[in-house]
């Protein structure tokens, strides 16, 4: 079902600055087009920045980003954003802000209520979705502004730090349903994760990166098959890896 | 008015049996000089005439003017300021025909302008006004008449006198309030003001004393383009107006609940303000004329025109008419 | 703000007294001057006087035509203002390169006064009502510009770059985001616009002249030095203007109601 | 929002021309309508001719003294709005009913010609310089009441939260939050209001009159019909106006770096 | 060193409701003065609400909230909210958002400086202080918010999820610096937190809501000495409770 060279994303040359200050330089970055890959680093070492240069959302200072062959404008993309509360759009109830990816591309009303149905069901949701962004707590939002990524049924993902606000129970299902989602689609997701244990447990790739000027630490790669299930924070591979992982990520942090 | 006809009395009007009605703009002022109009329009004189009036009225001359260089409108009716019309031909020669004068006169015996002061003022002439503030219309007419009386007795306006320039509607709360001494004004401020008992005119006419009597401060006019595209029709207009001032010198008084109709003027106050003296086009003399070449002269003394005018080139001659 | 139903019917209650504190206090100075003759009755006169002046100008009629006219012009004007002001603004803010190439228009004509362009609004479009419509239009639809451009110009960054990457065309983000997100300043800005076009609409009346509406009046009322009459129109035209800003006030409430958040 | 050095400079050396790009689309339309003789050459000069009278009038200097006064009544008028309408402005915008008791009036007066109200003023302040500025300033600040009112009611929520959770007193929750919050609106007011009391001193300098100033010069040019002259005078006081809403953009731009974040 | 009475906080028949629903019904929960009491509950059922309420900042529908006998405007608090990004000052440098709360209250511009070295210090900041709160990524900010509640050395320290923008290292770094100014101040802290382990680590007391209507499903006290240490995450009884925790949260979660 996955097609791997789709929706792949290569980083060259990429430089960019914040005033005086480099945060990339001539940094390089392939993802593989339908695997999960998450990135690890420290505060402010540039993941939000980096995705959003690739998404086109900010320029770049030099370097190219490529998505094998196609245009950015040609790829549906979905993206939660780190600050998911300024992302919403508090002028819509929450369903309508899940639905408006589709209703703003010209699908039918019905079509939108459909899917948006099918992602209630999905992701089994709680609360009542016609208040308003701003009426609902921090989890419920960050919930609304992942199934609203979702809803064009997205080539490419981007996730940052998705369950940052979400209760423990929750991200757990969350966490496994967004799998489900990458198994029937054969999505390309793009994860930033402060949480170790997570991005093991649901990445193809790991990528480690250093403080500023920022560089790749290490890319590291876990093959297990899928779906992972709970059972596999047992296995000694995950073990291993999570504790080369931090390994790495101890050390750079601590590199002066 | 709709384009109905009733039969029409006029000898002038043609002897066709379908009579179509002409269509002319007017521009006009809502002020007491202008009252031949209101006769014309309340006698139905224009519907005699076969002319269908569209009026529009303006609270400042100057757009009457530049109403009718865009050829918007085709004539003002009395009461059109008269300098300002030769300020404008000035810039366009050729453009304007006066048909028309309004104003006062202190041997005639009609008020058009006063010196307005407070009921318990000492203030007799203008000599009297060193050091004080004295008020007028706002814009380079009033301002060059009053420099040029000021300046007839004694005054410099800026170290003797201060001018303040000041909308109609300020001068009367002006004087009462005491921010100004006195005012420059023309009619129906000290008629108002006499009935009112809240002011009185020190001087009446000043400025027919200093510059021309009688003076003419209104003009009727209409443009040269409207005079040669329809010269016919000018010619009823004239007619028109000229009539209707027959009729408003011949019984003022019965007329005047008219006024109240097209000025602010209530109709307890159109009672009682003061008549203007209105010359028709026929009745236009030579010291008429006169008096309106001096009117103009001042403008080129005190520099507002930098070429002297010859108002007789601006007068509508008999022979222009059709 | 106040969400439970006990706040809000203590609030209907006192929300009566409480808009007219404001109002009070200034008639009981108005009142006061007037009683101690602390001004010239004549040209000040009582809020009583004035009162009955505006009672009769009513129970006569003849203010409501007027009135009538003058509210059907500044909405006229309004109106024209809107639909060419806020589509334009949002353009205007949408590219700081396109506001900047008009901002010297903007500026400098929301700094010139409507009237002193007047004689430019008579040759172009005749000496009728219409010329001081536009006028007015011309005035408010300015302010709108500045407003909305504003709107769009300070929208947060995060909603609209959530737009851009779900692929949302170019069109419908302006439709959809930008233009909420500028909602709450067009909003002042209309409300600006509508109260500068009614001012515009009664100064033309009052200056260029007309042979009705509120402006006329109140000049009239001034030049036979008919001071109540006069105030009782100032009045009934600044009720004017307060009833069109509540309409947009309950508008906005309604509609922008994510302010703040 | 263009951050590389590259980008700033490409948009300095573009900005020069792009600041002219709506301003020379409309210097063509009046050329061109001027040299089509498409309106009466007396009611609408050539640019040339309105350039070289503004030339004639800049090098015989004596624009300059009218020029001057004029900026100086409007900037007079406009520190009395600011001083005394930013204060209130937040004071009135922290509270609804505290807003709500002066809603009426301040819709009101700003629906209300500032020369309509213009017999009172005369009462109360004369018929000198100071009634003039006095009517500009009111008009001013009842516009900055009512922009920073609003940016002080749409300010967020957190903020102010964070600050009084933090146990600041009151009066500083006002000058160190508030104000802030609502600088971006108070900004527009200013501006809106800037160009507000410069409009409103011309209109007093053109019908309440004055013997010198922009306005006066403009009503002047107007009854002599030295049209160029006019537009020239109704030029520079364009250009005024624009200046002064440059030297708040700056100020803006400089202070209020946060906007849309 | 800790003076237990201090800063406690009893809440007492509160109830709170949104639009209809009731969120907030006859309420009452005790939060010792000088402890660690940490809130842990399902997303959208009144954490953030319920420390609002506690802080005077948003109005109570009924029911008493006391600080043992004192009056709430005469406690230091500090408080990190949820929304951290939107409670930052923009108009202020980093630093002197976190001088503010000390600058705001008449403290001399030295003693700020020496108060702000004192906490960078404390939290081994490594990043420029001197950015806008918009120019640093999303944990920094955190970071900023944290130290700024700190500044004041407050009575009552109110956390809504101090730590969800942190990364790994940081995390594990904050939450013990957060301890030892527990430890040598005595201040009292309301924590809500996502992360069970992180809770149990902390907490003197646990407090498990329930969904909505809200109740209190259990409190749970932990009794470990201070200062606590990564061993602690072995010790049985922490292994205990963690698990029990957790099972009342599962059934709680889940029922109807
Ligand atoms: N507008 C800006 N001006 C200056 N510096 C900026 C700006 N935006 C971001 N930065 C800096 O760029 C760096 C990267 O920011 P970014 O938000 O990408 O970090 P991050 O890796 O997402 O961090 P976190 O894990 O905290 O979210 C930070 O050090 C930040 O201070
Ligand atoms: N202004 C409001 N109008 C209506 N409902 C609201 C409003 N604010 C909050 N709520 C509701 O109150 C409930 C509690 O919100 P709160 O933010 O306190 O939850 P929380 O426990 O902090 O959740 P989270 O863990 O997601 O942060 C939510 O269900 C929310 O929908
Ligand atoms: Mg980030
Ligand atoms: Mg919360």
């Amino acid at each position: 079902m996955k097609k791997p060279q789709e929706a792949s994303i290569s980083i060259t040359g990429l430089a960019k600055r914040f005033e005086k200050s480099p945060l990339y330089q001539n940094f390089s970055l392939e993802i593989p087009g339908g695997q999960i890959t998450c990135i690890f680093g420290p505060n402010g070492c540039g993941k939000s920045t980096l995705l959003n240069m690739i998404a086109g959302l900010i320029p770049l200072d030099s370097g190219q980003v490529r998505f094998g062959g196609r245009a950015l404008k040609d790829i549906k993309i979905g993206y939660v954003f780190q600050n998911y509360r300024d992302a919403l759009f508090p002028w819509l109830r929450a369903i309508d802000n899940i639905k408006y990816p589709l209703s703003s591309t010209g699908v039918s009303s019905r079509q939108c209520r459909l899917r948006a149905e099918e992602l209630i069901h999905q992701f089994d949701v709680g609360f009542d979705l016609n208040r308003y962004p701003y009426e609902l707590s921090g989890g419920q939002q960050q919930l609304v502004s992942i199934m609203r990524s979702l809803a064009t049924k997205p080539k490419i993902l981007f996730l940052d730090e998705p369950f940052s606000a979400l209760d423990y129970e929750s991200t757990l299902s969350i966490r496994d349903k967004l799998q489900d989602v990458f198994i029937s689609t054969g999505v390309t997701i793009v994860m930033v994760s402060h949480d170790l244990e997570e991005a093991v447990y649901l990445a193809d790739n790991i990528v480690l990166l250093t403080k500023r000027p920022t560089q790749i630490a290490e890319v590291i790669t876990f093959n297990a098959g899928r779906p992972r299930t709970p059972n596999i924070l047992s296995d000694p591979e995950f073990v291993r890896l999570k504790a080369y992982s931090l390994d790495v990520f101890r050390r750079e942090a601590n590199r002066s | 008015s709709g384009s109905q006809t009733a039969p029409s009395s006029d000898s002038s009007s043609s002897p066709e049996v379908i009579v179509k009605k002409e269509k002319v703009v007017a521009s006009w002022l809502p002020i007491m000089q202008t009252t031949a109009y209101y006769v014309a329009l309340k006698e139905g004189l224009f519907e005699q005439a076969d002319i269908e009036i569209e009026s529009v009225k303006f609270e400042n001359p100057n757009q009457i003017i530049d109403s009718l260089v865009s050829s918007r409108a085709d004539f003002g009716p009395p009461g059109a300021a008269a300098g300002i019309t030769v300020l404008a031909e000035a810039k366009a020669p050729g453009t304007f025909k006066v048909y028309g004068l309004q104003g006062g006169g202190i041997k005639s015996g009609f008020i058009n302008d006063g010196l307005i002061v407070k009921p318990d003022s000492s203030i007799q002439s203008f000599k009297d006004l060193k050091g004080l503030k004295v008020g007028t219309i706002p814009g380079v007419q009033w301002e060059t008449i009053l420099t040029y009386i000021l300046h007839k007795n004694g005054l410099e306006p800026g170290s003797d006198v201060t001018i303040e320039q000041m909308a109609v509607g300020l001068q009367l709360p002006s004087v009462v309030s005491g921010a100004v001494n006195a005012t420059l004004s023309l009619e129906p401020v000290g008629s108002i003001a006499e009935a009112t008992q809240q002011a009185k005119r020190a001087m009446t006419n000043p400025v027919a004393m200093f510059i021309a009597d009688p003076f003419y401060s209104g003009a009727a006019v209409l443009t040269t383009k409207f005079l040669q595209d329809r010269p016919e029709t000018a010619a009823k207009v004239v007619q028109v107006i000229d009539e209707a001032t027959r009729l408003a010198n011949q019984n003022f008084d019965q007329y005047r609940p008219v006024i109240s109709e097209y000025t602010a003027l209530k109709s307890e106050q159109a009672s009682y303000v003061a008549q203007p003296r209105l010359r028709s086009f026929s009745e236009l003399d030579s010291t008429d004329i006169d008096s309106y070449q001096k009117f103009v002269d001042v403008f080129y003394e005190e520099g507002v025109l930098d070429q002297q005018m010859d108002v007789t080139e601006i007068m509508l001659d008999k022979s222009e008419l059709a | 703000m106040s969400s439970s139903s006990l706040n809000r019917l203590s609030k209907a209650a006192t929300s009566l007294l409480s808009v007219n504190i404001g109002t009070l206090i200034l008639l009981a100075i108005w009142w006061i001057a007037a009683a101690l003759e602390l001004i010239d009755r004549v040209l000040l006169p009582t809020p009583a006087e004035t009162f009955v002046s505006l009672w009769n100008a009513l129970i006569s009629g003849d203010i409501l035509q007027d009135f009538g006219l003058t509210l059907y012009r500044s909405l006229y004007a309004f109106m024209i203002a809107l639909v060419i002001g806020v589509p334009i603004g949002i353009i205007l803010g949408s590219s700081e390169k396109i506001y900047q190439s008009f901002e010297f228009l903007i500026d400098f004509f929301r700094s010139t006064p409507a009237t002193a362009m007047f004689p430019l609004f008579l040759i172009v479009f005749g000496i009728g009502d219409f010329a001081k419509v536009a006028v007015a239009a011309f005035a408010g639809a300015l302010i709108i510009f500045f407003n909305t451009a504003y709107g769009v110009m300070n929208a947060r960054k995060t909603r609209i770059m959530a737009a851009k990457v779900m692929g949302v065309p170019r069109w419908r983000v302006f439709r959809d985001v930008i233009f909420f997100e500028s909602l709450p300043q067009t909003f002042i800005g209309l409300r600006t616009s509508i109260s500068l076009t009614l001012v515009v609409i009664i100064v033309a009346e009052m200056f260029v002249g007309s042979t009705n509406g509120m402006g006329q009046r109140i000049i009239d009322a001034q030049q036979v030095f008919d001071m109540p009459q006069m105030y009782a129109s100032i009045i009934a035209t600044g009720v004017m203007g307060y009833g069109l800003n509540q309409i947009f006030l309950i508008t906005e409430n309604k509609f922008v109601h994510w302010k703040g958040r």
